[in-house]
């Protein structure tokens, strides 16, 4: 696979908003362009620029659709979501 | 086989799935939409899936559920979309040679569901508010 | 309510007797015909009641685990007469607020019945051979 | 309620057989007059004359569409059924 990471560092992923993330970004997916490190640093962008929960104590994240750690380095063309406290059943 | 399903969505059918001359045992399990959650009156709801990912990890755990009990077969179909009062919001059903097995697997997978499939499910009340369940905390902190 | 059906019936019309806005959990457990039992081939069987006193104790049960369990609502159908494989032998359904109540008052209801309700059990083997259930010991001691 | 007890000490009963009782006694119900004054000594006495298992160690006895222990008491106009391990399910 071709790598696309670019020259200043920043990484390019796919991050898809459900539920109360989908309602306050106002919109369903977005590609964003991130220095970000981690997961939970894209998070901390992110919750800067959208009215998201300041506490990511009852959030999760899946990356590829598998849940990670906060701390999981974020590759280039990652898909991320994050994953609000889940009501099934 | 883990599926969710859009539209409200026939049983019957579903059990051609566990004809089996080995199962002495089925036992099923049904979620319906209550008038009431927390002592709040509902009106009706909305489930919102992470499509790709839910069918993901609820096949996993159907999988892991047919390797950890003696089962001979299970089954997972949720809704999603708008639910009315009364509505199946969940079906599970699972077949074995022995009723402990067939309880024991029925209530690890619906148990492990609500844990770890990535389902939201927004609660319309009769009072014209609405909620996230299980954002209770997180909604005062953001905006 | 506990009945016996001496014909196989339809389980859909069973589901409206738990209809109830206040319900949000269902479980059931049906007990079906197996090909096999300890390891002898069946080909059918044959359940044969007393009428009065199955209705009698089938009822007490289901009483009682109204009272001891969280639950709103619970049922059984018993079959008598012949059965082929496949065929449903019981069919129990219980509906509550939660799931927890749900499944426990469920899993009582298939276990008491096992234990007190007098229903025997007749299997037909593919030997041609046949006998009742539970009996093993008793055959040799007595004629 | 009269007192169909009779003056010397029988009663009668009436005893309905299920299953396998059904078959070795070959019939569904009779009327047994018995002078036997508890359910174990009815037992022991139709157990005589068919082929009934001969130890009640898995057969317990309803009486009136109750179980009740072996040594109760047979009062007259009972109704007397050996119930052999069940297995409904």
């Amino acid at each position: 696979m071709p790598d696309h990471t670019r020259k200043d560092g920043a990484k390019t992923v796919a991050v898809e908003y459900f539920a109360i993330f989908r309602e306050r970004r106002g919109c369903s997916s977005e590609t964003v362009t991130t220095h970000a490190a981690t997961a939970a640093g894209l998070y901390a962008e992110l919750a800067g620029s959208y009215a998201f929960p300041a506490s990511r104590d009852h959030i999760r994240v899946a990356i590829n659709q598998e849940f990670k750690a906060w701390d999981t380095v974020l590759a280039n063309d990652d898909t991320v979501v994050f994953i609000p406290p889940v009501a099934g059943g | 086989m883990f599926r969710l399903s859009p539209k409200p969505f026939s049983i019957k059918p579903l059990r051609y799935d566990f004809l089996d001359s080995a199962a002495g045992a089925f036992a099923t399990f049904e979620g319906w939409v209550r008038e009431t959650n927390d002592g709040r009156a509902v009106v009706r709801l909305e489930y919102e899936a992470y499509p790709e990912m839910s069918v993901r990890e609820g096949s996993r755990i159907l999988d892991e559920t047919r390797k950890g009990f003696d089962i001979i077969r299970c089954v997972c179909v949720h809704r999603t979309g708008t639910l009315e009062l009364g509505d199946i919001a969940v079906w599970i059903g699972v077949c074995a040679a022995h009723r402990g097995p067939a309880f024991d697997a029925c209530r690890h997978i619906i148990d492990e569901i609500k844990l770890l499939v990535p389902i939201w499910k927004k609660e319309y009340y009769a009072d014209g508010d609405s909620g996230w369940v299980g954002l209770n905390g997180l909604s005062s902190g953001s905006c």
